[in-house]
Order: structure tokens, then C-alpha cells, then sequence
């Protein structure tokens, strides 16, 4: 239990940098290039009950301090994540590991929770609700109240392992949403997932990315996050993990200080792939100069 | 992969916004010829880092200091930023891509470049040389401004044919008008290598008579595999251009469009 | 009618290029710096019933490619601004301005764009529904269908002048909310308005704006607010003003090609002084680039 | 207001965290002590200028050129950023905030600096002697590590008192302790002039015996009066500290808290 460790949902975590999801793979990728069991933990490649080859690319565009994505849920399904993915993972990384999933309906949900909850090397579920309802006109469960309960009661229904609800920042209303999670059984909250944002190419004055519009992350999104973080940690009593343009150090205790008991470190982990590594080496020396003992101490210092 | 800081030795110009730069760092991770680096720009607006094909490389997957040779293109922000600096250091992910295969060239391969296409065939085409293999190389550019490299593979000992669109220099027409018709015969040729824009590509694709491997470009996020942001369908499943690509064969090409 | 020029509601611009309001005061001081009389126009102050000294200070924050501000609406309320303001513009700006309305109750509204009804100096209202709504729980005006349609019939109800709704993007639907305005009467609508944001102070561990969130501006949210225009001028028939940490003669373009008729330029006024001049003369070379003959032309062009 | 590029003519640590940097360019529009600059840190990352108090300026409000001299504190990453430039030309805005009016002087006015607040007075100082008037200053620090410029007065002809909170150099305590008790006889003073941390000056408000002019600080958007950022009230109305201020009077203060 040193100064960076923290606790989430009940399971003691060394420090609290997670890479996120969609930016470190299922973790044997960065495994090459440092030794991932320094991590927190990590959330992998967010998963579906079946293989998605995702978006037609262009799938990626630069903005300002921050980059769109629309890579569409790649992944190669949950059975293939369960007898290949997870088998490779074990062979480097001996914490346990968050598991991300999305679904197009609430059955989905379900089923691919239900598949990965017999594996020991899963730790918390991360549960994605940018996701569009099929059954719901295809606007986002994460967009109406009732739609991310739904989801968290069916989720909660076939596994005890703790879910955390990864919320999307597109809304009017961002606490009704986490605490619609909080009163459905949610064991915590996660956000920001990515601002929908576009980009134009003026030489052939076509969206750049195919998909037309795609998720907007990286520095520049980071005040929205914090904002969020802080409205949300406000207001639900479950933890909240921060994440949405986090790339440093000063940027994770401003996370913490804002009500996030863990942080997580997306768009920056593309640009430098041992950022998060840095992080947690740098994270006492920083805490030293804003005199912070303990960061377990500091999580909601700005209410 | 590696990520190391590089020695800005030289950026000229070399074409109509065409630059060269030469950098002199830790090249142990590159191995192959039609690899590519990943290079950040530092500036807190600019996000992604810009991937670059490698056009040459001093000690490359050698230990110690080597050189590394790239051409780029000034097409945005970044590489405008780039083409103005005349020293310093530069932070990249080196190593990164698959690279071509040199072992299936037989006696006589045909390289086949267009526009900034062109640099990653300059190592190959020392490779394959270094290899004792009679190398013909196909340029293509719009015009003649835009020409570049032509002198460096005729002094590597290659046959060079090089074509402008305009027909402002050499022959007129695009790279496929220089293809021999034919594989066999004194003109043919063994095997082929290409890297160009992606209707050269496809055009090279029909027009030749032999197995070979393209090199294909695509925006990246990350360039080392993580964010599944350059994937393509091929005939053997999804790949990632960045890390089972940018180099595919011929046979495992599927175009999408 | 010039290779620039737009029309904006039925009144033709010289170019597109529009300062926002708040950061181009009622003009003058800007006059000081160059002939303002080069602009399509500005939007100036927002303006209310009342005189307002707006939110207690720090009202600024930096950020990675942005800022946040919680200004609050200082102005000199709606009497000052026909009595001192308007005559003072007068000396150094011969065009239409146009007026930005903020209010907290509809009946506000539709009393200061009453009573600036009658100066010839305003050729177009834009009215701000960013701010809360006293009567409506504190709710912002802009995030409720319904209350922006109220705020559009008062306001229409009491002028013949074009009436441009200027929404707020802290929105899960930004197109009903357009869509509403639009069959109320409004004759255009201008986004986005600032994303709200926060910053905390490392070294005071609180909230670097003294009202702990604040409107956040800036290149950051360029691709935010570009997507917002694709959406919102998709859906309807009115002009669009595009707006939202736009800062080149390139930016311009992009939220053109996206569907903008005009454009607002912000926050850059503010570190960049000269840029709105700067950009109107650098248009034609950026057109030339990209073989762009007229901005009339390429008006959601990316569609 | 002016904006305009300055060459980098030095810029070196003169106490723990302290700089000075000298600049060579137009300074027209600097006309009054106590006016500040706005400072344009080129890195796509950073958006607001860092608005700094000009410390000293040959050639003000002249034609041509001039060199302006300014003392800043590293307190974030735009600082830092300065603190690393050695050469190069700045974006500046130059001319802001209405400044010291030494007209109400008095013969023998008392300037008061706290820490990054002492600058200013120097300029100040200058020009009060100039105009013939008796100027006595007190310095006030944290600690011994953080002193500068207390020779650089003296050299003005300037009577200089020092204290630092740790009394780890001078008079132990705050700049108030080393005020005179009295406005009359030999040690009084006719006027004072302060710029320090808000603590410092409010404490200054109450010890003071005359009247006085203050420059107070505030986070501001632009610098120059168009965002309405950096307004407080006064006994006359709301003010902009860039604009109407930095420097107020005593009697027009309104204290918020």
C-alpha cells in the first residue's frame, strides 16, 4: 500500500494509471516494449459477442492537441478473446485485467459478460453504453437514462464481478445518466468516453474519416472530462474513474483532485506508447512539489 | 520498435515540396527495407506523429549510431513544420512495418515507384543489388519539378525507366506504360515491388505478369498496431497496415472499393 | 459582390467573417486597432434587461488549445447600450450589427430585443439560450426543445429583424433543438456557444474560475463544433452561422464546406487581436489553394 | 496598444525561479511605469499570452527602437517554456494597463514591493528620481534565495529597505513592519506606490497613512479590455484590470471577500 496506491470497487490497485480501451490492445502489444504489470491494470480492446472488422478507413483524423477515431469495435469476438487473447495476456500480465465490452442490444451485453465471467484473469467489467441500440432507433444507450440501466441490470444479472459503466459525454445531462448506472447496481462509473467530433479535407472537401463523423479524443478534451468527472463524483457515491485527454502527471492529480479514485490514459498511449509508464514513475516527484502524501488522500480535495 | 531521439544532420529540398532529411541516431531497429518511422512534431497543437517510408539506412539493426535517409512531402501543418527545421533533434518510433521480403525477387526484380512512392525502393534497390540481382526500377512522377531520385538508383548499378504524367521529362504516361508486356524474355522480369498512390497501385496490379508485394499507405494513429485505426480486409483476414503491412502480397490483396 | 461574399438572412456580407460576441466588445476598442468596417459584421456584447457585473473573478482559465471564461454576461443592460454604446459603435462602424441577447426568464428576451427593435444601427438579433432559465429550474433555455421555441416566438413576436438562435452544444439532440427554433420562426441559428469545462489549481488543490465551471473556447473544440454545423444544417432550411474555435482562413473554409454560411471568430480575437482582419485578407490565396472560386459556392459543400 | 516582435536580447535567472529578460523592439506604445506586456509563447499547445509588468524601458514612447526589460516568475509551462529561450524574437503586446501616475508624488514618495511585484516599482523609481523627487523603497521577499534588484535601486539613488519573511536576509517580517509609522517628519513620506501579492497590498491599505496608488493582478483572457475577464468593482464603478487598471487608487479600492 504505497502513496499511489488506490482502491477500486474492492480490489487494491498499485497506482491508479489504466491505459484505456481501444488504445493498448488486449496488452501483450506494449508487453514488447515495458513491463505492463506496473499498471494499475488495463482495459482491453472494447469486445462484442461477435467478430467486427469495424469502420471502412479512413478511420482516423488529426485535430488540434487531439485525434478522431472511428474504428467501429474492431475485435475478434468473444470466444476468440477467451481462447486466444486472454491465453497470450496471462503469459505477461499477472494483475487482474478490466474486461471493456460493447453490445447492440441489451442481450448482447449479457451474453458476452456472461461468456468472460468464468475467466479468473478478469477483474472489473467496463461497460460501454456509447454504443448505438440497435432496438432503439440506433441512438446511443448512453444517451437515455433508462437504456443505461437496462444495461447495467442485465450485466449485473450474470456476473459478481464489479461493473463499471463507461459513460458517454454527447449527452444534455451527464449525472442523470451515471446515477440511472448507480441506482441499476452499477459498482462504478467511467468517463469520459469521446466527444463526436469531424473533420473536413479541403483538397478533396469530403469528411476525412469515412465514417464521416468519429469519436474526438486526446489534450484537448481534457476540461469537458474534468468537468464531468466532478459533476458525476458529486453525485453518485460509487467510484469514478477519469479519463478523456489525461497525458501527464499534473493531468492525473487534476483527475483525482476533481472526485476520480483511478485514472485512465487513452489517445495519449498512441503518440507515446511508454507514456503511462513515465506516469507512474514521474507521479512522486509531482506529488512532492504540490506537497500530496497519498493520492488516495486527494480524490475529491476540489469539492 | 524503438523510440529514440534523432540528430537532425541535414533537410534539403530536393523537389517541388519535396524534402530530404537525413538524421543520425539508434537505427538497431530498423531490419528491413519499405519500413517506415513514426516522427512527433513538437508542438503542443499538433497531435498524431507523421509516418515516413525509410529511403536509406546506415547500419540499419546494427548496434550503435547509424544514419537514417527519409523524403517526405510537405502536405499539412506538420511537415510544413518539418521542411523548416535545419537542426535539433527529432523524437521517433523506428522499426515499425513489416518491410519487403527480398527473398522472392529471383534474378530479376522490377521496382515500381510513383510520387513519394518512391523513396522506400532506393534501400530495396540497394539490397537487392547488394544481393547480386540485376534490378529494374520504374519511376513515376506528375512533372518534371516533381522528379527526384532518378541519379541515386542509376548509381546503385539499376536500370532506371522514369515517366511524367505531362510528359514534361522521359516518357509520357503513368509507371504501367513502362512495364514490359511480357515476364519472360530479356525485358522481363522475375518479380515485382511497388509503392505509389493507390490507383497506381491498382494499375500496377492488372498490368502485372508476375507474383509481387505492394506497399500501401493509410492514416494511422498510432503506427505500431495499437489502435486498429489502418486496417484492411485481405484474402487471409483483417491486417493492420501498420504492423502486418504496409507491404502485402500480391495474392493476399483484396481491393475495396 | 465580391468572391467573398455571403448572404446572411437576406442582408449580403461582405465576407463571412463575424467576431463573437463577448470577445469583441461593442466594437470601439477593436476600432482603435484596425477599420473594423472590413468585417461582414460583429455580434457585440451579449446584452440584458439589466445592468450586470457578471461572476466574481478568477472568470479565466488556460487550457491545452483553448481557454475557459465565466464571465457571466457582464454588460451595461439594454438602456446603456442604446444610450452610450450604440451611438459610440456609430462613430467608427458604418454597417449592420448584430445584437446578442441573453435573458433569464422569456419575458427578458423579448424586452431587450424590444426595445433594441428600433435601432437601425442592428440587423439582425442573435439570441443567446445558453443561460439558465430562472422560472425553469436553473435549466439552461438551449437544452430544452421547448423552452428555445418559447424564447424564438417571444423574441420573433416583438421584431421584424432576422432572429438568429445561438445554441448551446452541452446537448444530447443539438438538432431537435435547431429544428425547434427553426419551426418557431427563427431565421438561422449560430453554434456552437462554449462547451462547459473546468480546470482545478494544483497549487490551491480548488477550481481555477472562482464559479468552479466555465465556458470552454478555443481551437480545442473546432471539431466538436464542425460536427455540430454538418448535423444542424443538414436538418434545416435556415442559415447557419458555424462558430467554435475557429482561427485560420482554412478554418473558415472547413466550416463552410460543413454548411456554414457565416462564420464566428471568438476566442482568437483575444490572443490574436488583428485575426479577424488577418484572415479576411488571407482568404483568397487559402481559395486559390484549394480552387475555391466564391464562398458562396462551397456552402455544405462537404455534404 | 501595440503589437509587434521583440528580439530576445537576454534572458537570465536572477533569484530562485526569477528571470530576466531583456527585449530589443518597438516600444512606442510603453509610456507610463506600471504598464504590462502581453506575451504570445509560440506552441500550439498554449492559448492565452502571459501578461508580464515591464520592468524597465529605454526609449519609451519613442519611434524606433527601444529595449524593454521584464522579471517573471516559472510558475507553469508557459514560463517554463520562456525561461529555456535564450534567443529569438517574441509576439508581444506592448502598452497596456493606464500605469503609475507619478504626477501625485509628492517630493518624497514610498514604493512598497512584494516578490514578482517589485519590477514595476523600478521603472517607477526611475522616473520619480528623474522628475527630482526624494524615493524611498522597501523590498519585501520570502526568503534570502528570492531577493533581486535591491542593488539596482540603490544605484538609482534610491533609499532601500529589505525585509524577507524568514528574516533570512534584511529586516524580519513584512514590508508593513518596515513602514513608516508616521506620514510626517524626516522618515514620513508624501505618497506611496505599491505592487505585490493581494495579501501584501491589503495590509499595505490598512499601514498606509497617505494616499496611493496600488497595481493589482488578476488571471486575464485577453489583456487589452475586450473580454471582460479580469473586472472588479470600485467605489466608482466596475473596472478592467488590464484596461482601466492594473494601478488604482487608494480611495476608488473596493476590498471583495
Amino acid at each position: 500500500m504505497g502513496r499511489l496506491s488506490v482502491d477500486l470497487c474492492g480490489i487494491e490497485l498499485e497506482n491508479p494509471i489504466i491505459p484505456a480501451s481501444g488504445t493498448f490492445g488486449y496488452g501483450y502489444e506494449f508487453a514488447e516494449l515495458y513491463d505492463i504489470n506496473i499498471l494499475g491494470t488495463f482495459s482491453f480492446k472494447g469486445t462484442t459477442k461477435e467478430e467486427r472488422f469495424g469502420n471502412p478507413t479512413p478511420r482516423i483524423a488529426e485535430c488540434t492537441a487531439g485525434m478522431i477515431n472511428a474504428v467501429g469495435l474492431q475485435n475478434p469476438g468473444v470466444e476468440k478473446v477467451i481462447s486466444e487473447e486472454l491465453p497470450k495476456l496471462s503469459r505477461c500480465f499477472n494483475k487482474k485485467v478490466m474486461a471493456n465490452v460493447s453490445g447492440f442490444s441489451v442481450d448482447d451485453y449479457a451474453y458476452t459478460c456472461e461468456r468472460l465471467d468464468s475467466c479468473d484473469q478478469i477483474g472489473w467489467f467496463e461497460v460501454n453504453v456509447s454504443c448505438p441500440n440497435v432496438h432503439g432507433g440506433g441512438m446511443s444507450f448512453g444517451t437515455d437514462p433508462n437504456a443505461a440501466a437496462d444495461v447495467t441490470k442485465a450485466v449485473k444479472r450474470v456476473t459478481k464481478k464489479p461493473v463499471i459503466m463507461k459513460l458517454s459525454p454527447n449527452v444534455t445531462d451527464i449525472v442523470s445518466i451515471a446515477k440511472a448506472c448507480e441506482d441499476s447496481g452499477a459498482d462504478g462509473i467511467s468517463l469520459i468516453n469521446t466527444l463526436l467530433g469531424m473533420r473536413i479535407d479541403l483538397r478533396t472537401k469530403k469528411p476525412v474519416i469515412a465514417n464521416k463523423m468519429g469519436g474526438f479524443s486526446g489534450r484537448a478534451i481534457f476540461p469537458v472530462a474534468l468537468r464531468m468527472v466532478y459533476q458525476v463524483s458529486d453525485a453518485v457515491k460509487i467510484p469514478v474513474i477519469g479519463m478523456g485527454g489525461v497525458s501527464s502527471a499534473e493531468d492525473v492529480i487534476e483527475m483525482m483532485l476533481a472526485g476520480a479514485s483511478a485514472v485512465e490514459i487513452g489517445a495519449a498511449n498512441l503518440v507515446e506508447p511508454y507514456i503511462c509508464r513515465d506516469i507512474i514513475e514521474k507521479l512522486p516527484e509531482i506529488m512532492d512539489k504540490y506537497k500530496i502524501d497519498t493520492l488516495k488522500g486527494i480524490i475529491g480535495g476540489a469539492k | 520498435m524503438k523510440q529514440s531521439l534523432f540528430e537532425i544532420v541535414s533537410n534539403i529540398q530536393i523537389a517541388e515540396n519535396v524534402f530530404k532529411m537525413v538524421l543520425s541516431g539508434d537505427t538497431e531497429a530498423v531490419k528491413k527495407p519499405g519500413q517506415f518511422v513514426n516522427i512527433k512534431i513538437e508542438d503542443g497543437g499538433l497531435f498524431l506523429r507523421r509516418p515516413i517510408s525509410v529511403c536509406d539506412c546506415e547500419n540499419a539493426g546494427g548496434s550503435g549510431k547509424g544514419t537514417l535517409t527519409i523524403i517526405y512531402k510537405v502536405v499539412g501543418k506538420g511537415t510544413e513544420k518539418m521542411s523548416r527545421m535545419k537542426s535539433g533533434t527529432l523524437d521517433i518510433l523506428s522499426g515499425l512495418g513489416n518491410g519487403y521480403d527480398t527473398s522472392l525477387s529471383g534474378e530479376k526484380p522490377l521496382l515500381i515507384g510513383g510520387g513519394v512512392g518512391v523513396p522506400p525502393l532506393y534501400m530495396l534497390a540497394k539490397k537487392l543489388i547488394s544481393e547480386g540481382k540485376k534490378v529494374s526500377v520504374i519511376l513515376g512522377f506528375n512533372k518534371k519539378s516533381e522528379i527526384f531520385f532518378e541519379d541515386e538508383f542509376k548509381r546503385l548499378g539499376a536500370s532506371v525507366k522514369t515517366v511524367t504524367v505531362d510528359g514534361s521529362y522521359g516518357l509520357r504516361g503513368y509507371v504501367t506504360d513502362a512495364m514490359p508486356k511480357d515476364a519472360e524474355g530479356k525485358d522481363g522480369y522475375t518479380y515485382f515491388y511497388t509503392c505509389g498512390p493507390e490507383p497506381m497501385l491498382k494499375a500496377v496490379y492488372k498490368a502485372s505478369k508476375t507474383a509481387g508485394q505492394f506497399s500501401f499507405e493509410e492514416r494511422m494513429g498510432c503506427g505500431f498496431g495499437a489502435c486498429m485505426g489502418c486496417s484492411c480486409r485481405t484474402i487471409t483476414g483483417s491486417k493492420r497496415i501498420c504492423k502486418e503491412g504496409p507491404v502485402m502480397e500480391k495474392e493476399e490483396i483484396l481491393w475495396e472499393d
